[in-house]
This record gives structure tokens, C-alpha cells and sequence, in this order.
């Protein structure tokens, strides 16, 4: 039996890790929602399971979207995340064919060179050796770039590096101390043996040789084993919790669990998933922009997991979904943070859960009234009959420019249509959902709903990102909902319209919740590309900035809202463009008050290209419109 | 030229007057009734919009009329002044008779007596002051009650005695409202731990800057401006101010207790003013100030040929426009005197 | 008691000392910017809620400054939060914010009294 | 209180009284809720003063209730007054003293439309003429009762028995003075003092002992205002207003209220009974109420008079507690046994017609 007392501490803390992870994941699974448990299941006897894997060994180990971000940042966490693995696989795999017997105890492995000094002097076990020098040469590598980065971040390219509390502290330091320690019992070992590679080998009798090797190997054997003890106790209470966690998120996710509205083991795993690199900081138009550096996902995360008042962090943010699209573990932050804006006060609402599990949404039952009605004051809805429903919203009525110029295309293309809110109409709903004030928003959404099913449209159409996303994603209408870029180009590939060409340079603004937020890229830019010359700029598509005009941002001062636009528009017109196009009237109207170039939404541009049917003298009428003549 | 003006009245534009004339070589005469130059500008502390000290304008004013080339009589008013062919007999107080070519009048103007506002009980009640009382204590560095205590709510009664039908004046005066928040800005200052309201009819920021700084007392000082014009204040057991006012946007009548109050007084024709165009038959407008000949062209010049005027004895103005003001009656002058060669 | 036919009339008058704007300085705290508003009406002209109700903004927020929460606390719950008064406002007053946060400091404040 | 500045004040709103021969018109009001108190006055006039009152029972009210309630025209309103002016002209007197605030207002009203219209004077002497055959001068002097009160003030201090102190602390009362809103606050310049500092009732109670107080609402009406109490519908803000008064004055612990209108004592005690029956709120020391007197009433205390034989008996709030403040000499007992007015008025030829 090959023992020392040594080995406790590792001991104690990988016994305690493995059990903590167990418990722990037996309850998330318990608390798991009914449909999602099946997931799981089918998940784990189905393809995903196999995607799983691949994406635990490309994304937990080597990194490969921090690598394709930032290659120094990624190299650090390769090193460290996968240089750790493969010192763990081949050195169970030493312990298994070196040492005195198979299946050993873990601990065996992890202190081989302890238990066996002799070994690896020729042949086969030197080259093998050779190699665990390597892979330990790897991890301090990136341990030298982690450590550098604490102190001074911009070595890995980096402007932010995110804020520490102590018991993260504590772990940071025994997992720093780790390899150091190992490579200085190992180094002693072998210098006291004459053993040892290149690395430990070399530093092992350099050491020997003004050093009492034997006496001083075993302390740092003892260090060895307490860094590792420790670290495993901390990690449930650090953030490097992240470490096991991310493997039940990609296995979770894979299997087609969704954030949901509420707070549950999906978004909890979540929460634990992250691992504080703080590339969201980076990607924040708050921090670089308005420089605000603590409301950031990664700080939300923290907060969350430390149970501290998130209020002050999760209002405070534009949900322009970037740091969404550049996180590099895939957690879903904006729907976090909603359910943080929430405070728990979420409507249990069945068909979130049940969303995109069952086939067919005409299942689900209508609306009905939830508690008391704060919007009593509506007046019953009431809407005439039309196949095309022109929804404006709220916003379009401060940028008149864009309803006449929808209306001029949609009059223009002869189609049947009502415009739904011409005197006005009521919220989307939208903007009470982003408050976390969902209850409320029902009410407008139970409201908006029956006019539209009252006016039998088969389409919906509307100018504003903002309504659009709500109106797709929350109102389950059995209405096709379209953002009026999807409309146009639809038209212009139906040929309802004709346009001119206008040789104008444009470069496209994406908004959030029509790019990010609804997944719509291509459309306007088809549009465009009908109508204009369209430039490339450096913030396309995911990429995109926001305006700083969003609705989502409670916090944000007027004065910080301009800076984020500024910088933004300042991108967005490197190149001298002729008009900057957007899709949203929010959009439009940040932008215009910050910049001297033309800003106008898609549908004026194409308002302004559109050939007009010459009237025809119709005999014995007198009909003056376009519109008139449509509805012949 | 050999010519002689007299110059009524030693405030910021007759000084700046008699300054730039006697640049230009003509001899000045500048008659002021009180001991001392600077007019009204000697009760301010700071300025507004950007607080510089009177202090800097007064060395201005003082630097261009160190000359030998102006007769400074001070303690001095006049009796009376005669128009003869081509000149002007002028009779002081000290019954020195002075002969002038041209005369300019620069009699500024007075600060509405307060008291005549009695429902504000202004010299009745122990802790109801103007702003020019407040200047005062300003100058002295320290805020304080009749009973040597700090103030902690601060009121600011905006047009009083001006705008106001019931003391006969119609006119705004224009300064009152900056000069408001400059001061509530400054109580601020002086007492962070004391919270401002002002009471307004209108916010009429039309100067340079005096928006910005209405925005920032609103801001950074976290002063409340109320639209109601207070309608009487009483004093209660404790010795606080009691008013009664309609928050005008809230609709609804309010009351409200404070410390001190602080009247926002507005500018009358001075008396020094009201006598001259007595004895001078100079003709006053509605609003009691010198009426000009042309309110566009012409503000300088008075119904008398050879009289002309300078600064706030024909309206409200700030001291930027006062200087330029009397700038423009310099060169009406030279004008006039070049004529009547 | 309408004991002769008729009962003591209630003042109309805001009494501001005895008035209780605790919610006024739990906006102040977190929202600077309510401190901006002159009351130009420009958040209650362009208002969706207000194209249906009395609903105004700007009444709302000169009554919790001066402490008049009573009339406040129900009519805050008409507001859709849409943000055309945001967009609408001259001073840059963050107006969502102050609703969001009235209403916060009305649930607070309903806490404290259970 | 800077006492200089009120005093200020006070020189600017000084008014002539006339010296003697006084035409004396009463009050509608006054004679029905506090009968004592023109009796009184009359009394302190002719046998304090020495003085010459003219009253004439042809006189009719001045239709100032219903003037002021919009039920009678002004044109009517002022052909009544005309008629007044006239019985006093042919009664040969000039000096018009009327007992009641709202006469006095609606007099100083007419004369001053007049002044500005003299053709409505014209067409109301027309109008006069026609219906009466009377004809009519303007008086030289107009003043209210309580003006000639305040203005021999001095000559009633130096015959008075008592003064306004409270006779176990050797204090001035605590006196609020509450003058009539048609006294000052329509013309200023008619009223002692003005409208914002009246001194008329001040004068009086400092020449007699009392100390005014200073409270926050002093210039509030009393509640009465004609149609917020004629209209029942609208008591309720009558009562308010009386409220708003107590409430601003109680922090200052008043002794007495003293008045110079008919309808003000009348409101500010019967209310006072009101928000005690209606809300069981009670003003006053030790809930006693605070009592309210006519100016003529605190007059005739000072000099002496009984105090039911000045009707205060009549009262609604006890005034017993600032007798007995005083000191003044009175039997409990006789307070109800009205028996004895009669005989007694009659006895000191108190009534005089």
C-alpha cells in the first residue's frame, strides 16, 4: 500500500468535489420542468449526447472561441483547461502502466513521481516522461499569462479584467499554486533521484546541487496536495464552479433546453457556468462607450450567484444581446437578466415553458385576464376587416417620416391593408417586458391580439423592431408577423413594387431586436441592395453596435445615451457614407441627433426610390389616390 | 475738441460714459450723488451668469476712468439745468454752476422697495430679506437668522415689484429670475445642507448662459422651482415663514414653511432719475423709466437735444448690455458735438 | 357625522411639511435627472396612456415632489412604459426610470405599512 | 415680528374719523345674534364719550347680505344706500357710522363707483328722487363704529375698571383680533392700518392691556361669506374655513377672540360648537372653547358693564373663563334669568330710541 499522509488534503477535497457535484446535479434534475426532464432523457440517448462531447473537448478544453476572439485570452484558458486534462489522462494512464498495480486510487496518479521516484530513466518511461514535462511546461505557460493578467490585463489583450472577492481570491491563489508546486516536488524528486525530464529533470539537479533535495521535495509534495484540496473545497462557493458546471450547460443545452421566463436549474447552471473571463466587459457599448464597468453579464453572474441586489446591475443595460453573441460558453445573459428584471415576479406561463416542445402552437388556450387590470381604460377593441394589418408603433409616431413612407409602399403595392394604429394605438408591450413588468405587458398584448384577430389579417406588419419581436415572440398569433424590411422585400421580389436606383453610398445600421434580437440580417440588406449601393462596415450582423437609444436601459443617462451613439455613429460613417440606413425609429431618432449624415430607415430610402404608377384617367370617376386606385 | 460733457450718475454706465469719452479727448464732468462710484454694482457680491466677483468689474470700470481728463464730483446732485443755444448751464448741489455742450444721463435704477409688497412682510417679519440683503450677507461670508442661526429651508419669491399691476409696474425686470437661481446656486454653496425653492410666475432665461445655469442649480444643486406667484406669508409660533402659494402646475393651493425668504426684488427709475426729468422735462414712458426717442434706433437719445441717456434709467438691463449701452451714447456724442461745430 | 346636514369640507390645499415625499427622495436617489423637469407637458402630450386617460406625466411627477402619493399610486398604474415621453422630453429627464422606480417605492413603502 | 416695520405700516393707512355727530346705522346681523353689543356701544358713546349719535329707526338693511349673494342688482342696492345718505341729510348730520362691516364696505364701494361714475350717482339721485321724493348729500366722513372705538381708545383705557390682564399671572391676554374681510381688504386705504396689518382692534386691545398675538391665518375669513353658509349644501366649507383659523391659532394658546364685523363673532363661536358636535374637537384651554367678543363687548368689559346686561349670555362658547381671567365682578347665577334685562336696560335707560 502506498501511502502518506501527504495525499489527505487532495483527498478530502476530491471527495468532496465529486460528491458535491453529484448531490448537486441530482437536484437540478429534480427541479427540472416536466418537458425538460424529457429532453434530457432523449438527449442522452440521442444525437446529443455525441454533440455533447465534441463540444466539451472544442469549447471547455481547448477553447475555440476564445482562441477565435482572442488568441492570447484563449491560448491562457487552452492551456490551462486542456494542458490540466491531458496531465490528468496521461498521468492516470502512467500510474496505470508504471506503477505497482492497476486501478489505483486517484491520488495515485496525481502524486506518481512521489510514489515512484525511481522511475523514468530509460527508454519508453523517459519518453513518457518527456511528455508529462511537456504538458506541464504547457499549463505554465498559460499560468505566467493568467498571472500577468491579474496584474496588468492588456498583456492578453484584454481592457477590462473582471473584479475579484476573496474566497475567489483564495481559490485563484491555491489554483496558481498548484503547477508551481508540483513542478518543485517533482523537480526536488528527481533531482534527488537523478530522474526527470527536460523540465524537471533539468531544474531537479540544478537545485540538487546547492539544495537538500530529499528534505526539500516533501513540502512542496505537501503544498502540491493542499492547493489541490483547497481549490476542489472553494469551488462550489467560486467561480470556478464554472469548471464542471459548463459540462452540464452544453449537454443541457444541447438537448434543447431553453432560458425560459423564470429562474430554475437551466438558468442556474447557467449562472454557475460562467467563468468570469470578461469578454462580455469587452463587448459592452457601456463600458467602452459610456464607460460604466460594473453592470457587465459577468458582474450580473457574480452578483447572482453571491445572492447580492442584482437591481442596480440588471436594469442597467441596453439588452442589445452582444455580449450574448460574443460569450464564449454560449450562456444566454439577456435572458438572465430578464429574469432578474422580473424579481421572481414572473407569470407562471405555461406556454414559455412548453414553447417549441410542442408542435403546434393553435394548441395553446387563449388569453385570459391575470388579477386585477391596470389598462381598464382601453376601449374595446374594435378593428375593420383587412388582410395586411400596417402596425407603426409607438416610436414610428415621433419619426413621422417612416409611417408616410410605409404607407406610401404599401399604397403603392395595391394590397388590401388597414393601418391599425393611425390615431395611435396602444403599447406592444414590449417596453413593460423589458421592466420585468410581464403581467402588465399581458394586458396590452390580451388587448393588441383581439384587434388583430378582429380584423381576420392573415399579415402583420409592423415599422418598429421593438413591437416586432414582441408581437412574433410573445403574442402566439395565428397571424404571420413581419418586420416591414420583410414586407418590402417580399414585395419587390413579388414585384409589387418597382423601384429606381438610387446611387447613394449606404451603410446599414443593424437595430438589436431586429438583428440579434429576431435573427433578421439578410432582408434589409437585400432591400438595400435593390435600391443602393451598400457598403460593408466593421460592425455587421451580430456584430452590430447598438444605438444606445434602447428601451431596455431604465438607468442610462441622457448624456450616456449620446456618448454610446456617438462612438457608434462615429463607426458606422468611417467610410462617408450618403445615408446611414436603419430599420428602427429609435435607431433613426438616436442617430440623428448625433450626426451630421443622413439617417433613414429602410423603408423611406425605398419611399423615395418607388416608381409611381402614372394615374390613370379612369372615365366617369373622379378618384385623386393611389390608394383609391388600389382598392379597384 | 475742446468740448465738455456732464455725466449724471456713477454707476456702470457712467462710468463706462466718462471712461471712453475722455479717451477721445473730450473733458468730462461725472456727477454722483453718493460718496463712491459703482452704483447698485457696490451692493453685489458675485455676478451672474458665471459668478464672476463685482470686484472685477468695479477695477474695469475704475481702471478707464483713472483719468486726468474727468472731473469726478462726487456727493454731488443736480439742481437744475438749462438748455441755452449751444450749451447747458448746470447748477449742482454745492451751487457750482457747470456749462456743458451735452449731457448724458446714466441715473441707473433703484431696487423696488420691498415693503411696498406688505403681504411679504418684508421689515415686519424678522427673517424676510431681499436679494440685495442677501448679497450682503454673501459679502460678509455668512448666511444667518435674526437669532445667529442657520437657515435650512430657503424660499425665493420671484417678481416682486415687477410684473405686478397692484404696485403699478408692468414690466418684468428681467434680471430677477437669474439673478434667483445665481443666488440659489450660491445659498447651495454656502449652506450645503439647506434645500432652495423658488416661487416663479415665468422662468425667463433669455441671456447668455442663463439656461445652462438654471439647468445646473436644477442638477447639481438640487434646487425646486415652483410656478406660483406666493400670494402672503405669515409668521408661525416657531418663527418660520408660513407662505401660501398656488402650485400653479399641480393646481391645487400649497403651503409651506421656511427659514428665510428671500425677495427677488425687482428695478425701478430711480429717484436721482425721477428728480432730472422733473427738472429737465425729460420724458418718462408707462413704466416711469427715461422714454426714448426710438425704441430701435434712437435709446440713446432724449426728447432734448444734447441730453442723451446711458444704461438702466431707460429699462432693466444686465451690465453686459448697460456697458454696451453706454458705448452707444458715447458715440451719439461725438456725433452730436461733431454737428454742432 | 352629518349631524346638520352637511360635513366639514377637507382643504384642497397641499400641505408640503406635513406631507409625506419619501417616494420623491427614493426617486431623487436614483434618478438625478427628476429633478430636471420643467413641466413643459412635452412626456404628456406625446403619452399612449394619455390618448386614453388623464394620465400625465408631468402631473404625476410635480405630485410626488410634493408628497401628494395618494393621488399618484393608483394612476402610476396606467403607464405602459413605452418611452415616448423619453424620447419626447427636452431636459433629458429619464422618465421610464422614474415611473419604474415610483412604483418600486410605492411597493416598498406598501411593505413597511404591513 | 419686527414691531418698527408694522408700525411703518400702520402710519401709511391712517384714516380721518370724524370727532362728533354721528349718524349711527345699525346692523342687520349684529342686533339679532349680539342685540347687547349696539346698546352697549351706544351707551359707551353718549355716556363714556359725550358724545353725539343720531340713529334713525327709518333705516332699512343696506341689502349687503343680498348684494353680496347676487340676489339683489346694484343699482337697487345703491338706490337703498341713497336712501340712507338721504335720511341722514335730512336728519342733518354728515358723519355716517355704520355698525355693520359689510354697510361700511358697501358704502365705501358705492361712494368710490360713484366717484368714478358720477353719471350713476346722477342716475341713481334720479331714481331716489322718483321713488322716495328724497334727496341726499354724501357724507363728509365715513367710519366704521369700531374706527370711532379705536380712535377715542385711549379716553375708554383711562376710565376703565379693568384691564385685559390676566389677574393670577399678571399677563396680558392673549388677545386674536379678527377684523371683517369688507372692512380693509376691498379699499386698504379705508381701513386703520390697512388690510395686511389692521390696527383698528390691535390698537384697542394694547391700549387696554391685552396682547395681540400673530398667528399664520389671521387673514383668513371667518366662513362666513354670505352664500357658503346661506346655501346649505355649502356649510360644510363655511366650517372649514372657521376650522382652518382655529387650527393655525391653537399652537398660541388664545385667551379671547375679539371682532369687528357682525358675522365674524357669530361664525367663530357657533362653529366652534359645530366641529365639537360634528368631529368632538374642542379649541381652548382645557377645551373650554375660546371665547369670542364683539369689539363693543370687550369695551363695555373693560369699563365695567355687567356682562349680561351686554348679552353675553347670548354667546355659544362660554365666555366665563376670560371673566374670570379678568377678575371681573359678575353673579353666575343671574346668566339665564333673562327676567331682569328689561327692567335693567330700562333702569340705565340703556335702550334709546
Amino acid at each position: 500500500m502506498q501511502f502518506d499522509p501527504f495525499v489527505i488534503p487532495f483527498n478530502i477535497g476530491l471527495y468532496f468535489i465529486l460528491i458535491y457535484v453529484v448531490t448537486r446535479s441530482v437536484i437540478w434534475f429534480h427541479d427540472l420542468s416536466k418537458p425538460d426532464k424529457l429532453r434530457l432523457q432523449r438527449g442522452f440517448f440521442g444525437l446529443a449526447f455525441g454533440l455533447s462531447l465534441k463540444e466539451i473537448f472544442m469549447e471547455s478544453l481547448i477553447h475555440r472561441k476564445i482562441l477565435k476572439t482572442n488568441l492570447r485570452l484563449g491560448y491562457m484558458h487552452m492551456s490551462l483547461a486542456f494542458g490540466w486534462f491531458l496531465l490528468i489522462l496521461f498521468g492516470t494512464i502512467e500510474a496505470d502502466i508504471f506503477g505497482a498495480k492497476h486501478l489505483n486510487a486517484p491520488y495515485k496518479a496525481i502524486f506518481f513521481r512521489f510514489f515512484n521516484p525511481d522511475h523514468g530513466r530509460m527508454g519508453f518511461e523517459a519518453a513518457y516522461g518527456f511528455l508529462m514535462d511537456l504538458i506541464l511546461a504547457f499549463i505554465l505557460s498559460g499560468l505566467v499569462l493568467a498571472v500577468t493578467k491579474r496584474f496588468y490585463s492588456k498583456v492578453v489583450g484584454m481592457k477590462k479584467t473582471t473584479r475579484l472577492k476573496i474566497t475567489d481570491k483564495i481559490a485563484l491563489t491555491s489554483l496558481w499554486l498548484i503547477f508551481p508546486s508540483r513542478l518543485l516536488a517533482e523537480s526536488f524528486t528527481s533531482g534527488a533521484y537523478g530522474t526527470g525530464s527536460f523540465l524537471t529533470g533539468s531544474l531537479g539537479s540544478w537545485l540538487a546541487t546547492f539544495l537538500p533535495a530529499q528534505q526539500m521535495a516533501y513540502p512542496f509534495w505537501w503544498l502540491y496536495s493542499i492547493s489541490l484540496g483547497t481549490f476542489f473545497i472553494l469551488l462550489p462557493i467560486t467561480r470556478y464552479m464554472h469548471i464542471p458546471t459548463e459540462l452540464f450547460l452544453i449537454f443541457m443545452r444541447n438537448s434543447g433546453i431553453k432560458t425560459g421566463d423564470q429562474a430554475g436549474t437551466y438558468s442556474e447552471v447557467q449562472t454557475y457556468s460562467c467563468s468570469s473571463c470578461g469578454i462580455c466587459i469587452d463587448a459592452c457599448q457601456l463600458n467602452f462607450s459610456a464607460g460604466i464597468t460594473n453592470i457587465q453579464s459577468a458582474y450580473l453572474m457574480k452578483a447572482i450567484r453571491n445572492n447580492d441586489d442584482v437591481s442596480g446591475i440588471a436594469d442597467n443595460c441596453l439588452m442589445c444581446g452582444r455580449c450574448d453573441q460574443n460569450c464564449p460558453v454560449g450562456i444566454e445573459l439577456s435572458p438572465l437578466r430578464m429574469i432578474q428584471r422580473r424579481g421572481g415576479e414572473a407569470v407562471y406561463d405555461i406556454r414559455n415553458i412548453y414553447k417549441g416542445y410542442f408542435r403546434s402552437r393553435q394548441t395553446i388556450v387563449s388569453e385570459k385576464a391575470i388579477g386585477s387590470l391596470n389598462y381598464n381604460f382601453l376601449p374595446e377593441p374594435d378593428q375593420k376587416k383587412a388582410d395586411i394589418l400596417y402596425f407603426a408603433g409607438c416610436m414610428t409616431h415621433l419619426t413621422p417620416t417612416i409611417k408616410n413612407s410605409m404607407i406610401k409602399i404599401l399604397d403603392a403595392s395595391g394590397v388590401k391593408y388597414n393601418f391599425m394604429d393611425e390615431q395611435g394605438g396602444v403599447c406592444c408591450g414590449r417596453p413593460l417586458m423589458l421592466a420585468g413588468l410581464d403581467k402588465e405587458a399581458r394586458e396590452l398584448i390580451n388587448f393588441n391580439s383581439q384587434m388583430i384577430w378582429k380584423s381576420g389579417a392573415h399579415t402583420f406588419v409592423t415599422s418598429c423592431p421593438i413591437c416586432y419581436k414582441v408581437f412574433k415572440e410573445s403574442y402566439y398569433l395565428d397571424v404571420e408577423v413581419l418586420h416591414h424590411t420583410q414586407f418590402i422585400k417580399r414585395l419587390i421580389d413579388e414585384g409589387s413594387v418597382k423601384m429606381n436606383f438610387l446611387h447613394k453610398k449606404v451603410v446599414y445600421h443593424s437595430p438589436c431586436e431586429l438583428g440579434r434580437g429576431s435573427g433578421i440580417f439578410d432582408e434589409p440588406k437585400d432591400v438595400l441592395n435593390h435600391v443602393s449601393r451598400l457598403e460593408k462596415c466593421n460592425f455587421e450582423d451580430e456584430n452590430s453596435l447598438c444605438c444606445g437609444g434602447s428601451l431596455a436601459n431604465m438607468k442610462i443617462s441622457s448624456q450616456n445615451k449620446k456618448k454610446i451613439a456617438f462612438d457608434a455613429v462615429n463607426e458606422l460613417t468611417k467610410n462617408t457614407p450618403d445615408i446611414l440606413a436603419t430599420a428602427c425609429p429609435l435607431c433613426k431618432k438616436t442617430f440623428s441627433a448625433v450626426t451630421e449624415t443622413r439617417v433613414a430607415d429602410i423603408s423611406e430610402i425605398v419611399a423615395e426610390a418607388l416608381i409611381i404608377k402614372p394615374l390613370k384617367k379612369i372615365s366617369g370617376s373622379n378618384i385623386t389616390s393611389i390608394k383609391e386606385l388600389a382598392n379597384i | 475738441m475742446g468740448k465738455h460733457v456732464v455725466v449724471i450718475g456713477g454707476g456702470v454706465a457712467g462710468l463706462e460714459v466718462a471712461g471712453q469719452l475722455s479717451k477721445v479727448g473730450i473733458q468730462v464732468s461725472l456727477i454722483e450723488k453718493d460718496s463712491k462710484t459703482g452704483g447698485n454694482l457696490n451692493k453685489w457680491y458675485k455676478l451672474f451668469p458665471d459668478r464672476r466677483k463685482s470686484s472685477e468689474v468695479k477695477e474695469y470700470l475704475n481702471g478707464i476712468t483713472a483719468n486726468d481728463g474727468i472731473n469726478l464730483m462726487t456727493n454731488t446732485s443736480i439742481e437744475m439745468f438749462n438748455r441755452h443755444r449751444d450749451h447747458f448751464s448746470i447748477i449742482t448741489s454745492g451751487g457750482r454752476e457747470l456749462i456743458a455742450d451735452a449731457i448724458i444721463v446714466a441715473t441707473g435704477f433703484d431696487l423696488f422697495k420691498s415693503a411696498r409688497k406688505e403681504e411679504y412682510g418684508y421689515g415686519i417679519y424678522d427673517n424676510v430679506i431681499t436679494s440685495a440683503d442677501l448679497e450682503e450677507m454673501f459679502s460678509r461670508g455668512e448666511i444667518s437668522l435674526i437669532n445667529n442661526t442657520i437657515p435650512e429651508k430657503i424660499g425665493i419669491i420671484h417678481c416682486v415689484g415687477s410684473r405686478d399691476e397692484k404696485v403699478g409696474n408692468f414690466y418684468c425686470s428681467k434680471l430677477c429670475c437669474v439673478t434667483a437661481v445665481k443666488q440659489a446656486i450660491e445659498i447651495r454653496e454656502f449652506l450645503p445642507e439647506s434645500k432652495v425653492f423658488c416661487f416663479y410666475m415665468d422662468m425667463r432665461m433669455g441671456g447668455v448662459f442663463y439656461e445652462e445655469l438654471y439647468r445646473e442649480a436644477q442638477e447639481q444643486w438640487g434646487v425646486s422651482f415652483i410656478r406660483g406667484k406666493v400670494s402672503e406669508v405669515s409668521e408661525t409660533i416657531d418663527n418660520q415663514l408660513l407662505i401660501k402659494v398656488e402650485d400653479t402646475l399641480a393646481g391645487r393651493p400649497l403651503k409651506m414653511k421656511f427659514d428665510l425668504l428671500v425677495l427677488m426684488a425687482g428695478m425701478e427709475m430711480s429717484e436721482g432719475g425721477r428728480k432730472i426729468a422733473g427738472i429737465g422735462g425729460l420724458r418718462t414712458g408707462e413704466n416711469r423709466f427715461f422714454a426714448a426717442n426710438d425704441n430701435h434706433f434712437g435709446s440713446n437719445i432724449s426728447n432734448i437735444e444734447g441730453v442723451f441717456y446711458a444704461g438702466t434709467c431707460t429699462a432693466p438691463m444686465n451690465i453686459t448690455e448697460t456697458i454696451s449701452h453706454a458705448r452707444a451714447a458715447v458715440i451719439e456724442v461725438i456725433d452730436y458735438l461733431k454737428d454742432s461745430n | 357625522m352629518d349631524k346638520f346636514g352637511f360635513t366639514i369640507s377637507e382643504g384642497r390645499q397641499i400641505d408640503y411639511e406635513s406631507n409625506d415625499r419619501r417616494i420623491a427622495e427614493y426617486i431623487f436617489d436614483r434618478e438625478p435627472s427628476f429633478r430636471l423637469c420643467i413641466e413643459c407637458g412635452g412626456c404628456s402630450a406625446t403619452c399612449t396612456t394619455g390618448n386614453f386617460t388623464d394620465f400625465s406625466l408631468r402631473e404625476l411627477n410635480i405630485l410626488i415632489k410634493r408628497g401628494e402619493n395618494e393621488q399618484v399610486r393608483e394612476k402610476l398604474k396606467k403607464c405602459m412604459l413605452c418611452g415616448k415621453c423619453n424620447l419626447v422630453c427636452p431636459r433629458g429627464v429619464n422618465t421610464r426610470n422614474i415611473v419604474v422606480l415610483a412604483k418600486k417605492a410605492f411597493q416598498k413603502s406598501d411593505e413597511y405599512a404591513i | 415680528m419686527i414691531l418698527a416695520g408694522k408700525k411703518a405700516v400702520w402710519k401709511d393707512y391712517q384714516k380721518e374719523i370724524a370727532e362728533d355727530k354721528y349718524y349711527y346705522v345699525r346692523s342687520c346681523v349684529r342686533q339679532n345674534f349680539f342685540p347687547g353689543s349696539e346698546t352697549a356701544f351706544l351707551k359707551i358713546m353718549r355716556e363714556e364719550l359725550d358724545k353725539d349719535v343720531y340713529e334713525n329707526p327709518c333705516h332699512t338693511s343696506c341689502t349687503g347680505i343680498c348684494y353680496h349673494s347676487d340676489i339683489v342688482p346694484v343699482e337697487t342696492t345703491m338706490t337703498v344706500v341713497a336712501r340712507q345718505f338721504a335720511l341722514m341729510t335730512e336728519a342733518g348730520y354728515e358723519n355716517l357710522m355704520p355698525s355693520c362691516i359689510t354697510s361700511f364696505g358697501l358704502y365705501t364701494e358705492i361712494l368710490d363707483t360713484w366717484h368714478h361714475f358720477p353719471e350713476i350717482e346722477e342716475k341713481v339721485r334720479r331714481q331716489l328722487k322718483k321713488a322716495t321724493g328724497r334727496e341726499f348729500k354724501k357724507p363728509k366722513n365715513l367710519a366704521h363704529a369700531s374706527d370711532v372705538i379705536f380712535k377715542f381708545r385711549k379716553e375708554i383705557g383711562a376710565k376703565a375698571k379693568y384691564k385685559l390682564i390676566n389677574k393670577e399671572t399678571g399677563k396680558p391676554l392673549k388677545v386674536v383680533d379678527h377684523i371683517g374681510c369688507h372692512y380693509a381688504k376691498m379699499f386698504p386705504s379705508k381701513g386703520v392700518g390697512g388690510a395686511e396689518y389692521p390696527y383698528v382692534l390691535t390698537g384697542m386691545i394694547e391700549e387696554w392691556g391685552g396682547q395681540i398675538i400673530d398667528y399664520p391665518e389671521r387673514r383668513h375669513c371667518c366662513g362666513f361669506g354670505f352664500r357658503q353658509y346661506l346655501v346649505q349644501a355649502n356649510r360644510g366649507f363655511s366650517v372649514a374655513c372657521s376650522k382652518e383659523k382655529f387650527e393655525s391659532m391653537r399652537p398660541f394658546k388664545p385667551d379671547m377672540i375679539i371682532t369687528n364685523c357682525p358675522g365674524c363673532p357669530m361664525f367663530l363661536d357657533r362653529w366652534q360648537y359645530v366641529i365639537n358636535e360634528m368631529e368632538g374637537k374642542r379649541y381652548g384651554q382645557n377645551g373650554e372653547g375660546i371665547p369670542v367678543f364683539t369689539y363693543e363687548e370687550v369695551a363695555g368689559l373693560v369699563l365695567g358693564y355687567d356682562p349680561w346686561e351686554l348679552g353675553l349670555q347670548m354667546h355659544q362658547t362660554d365666555c366665563e373663563p376670560v371673566l374670570n381671567k379678568i377678575g371681573i365682578d359678575y353673579s353666575p347665577e343671574d346668566k339665564y334669568n333673562l327676567d331682569i334685562s328689561p327692567s335693567y336696560s330700562k333702569k340705565h335707560n340703556l335702550i334709546n330710541v
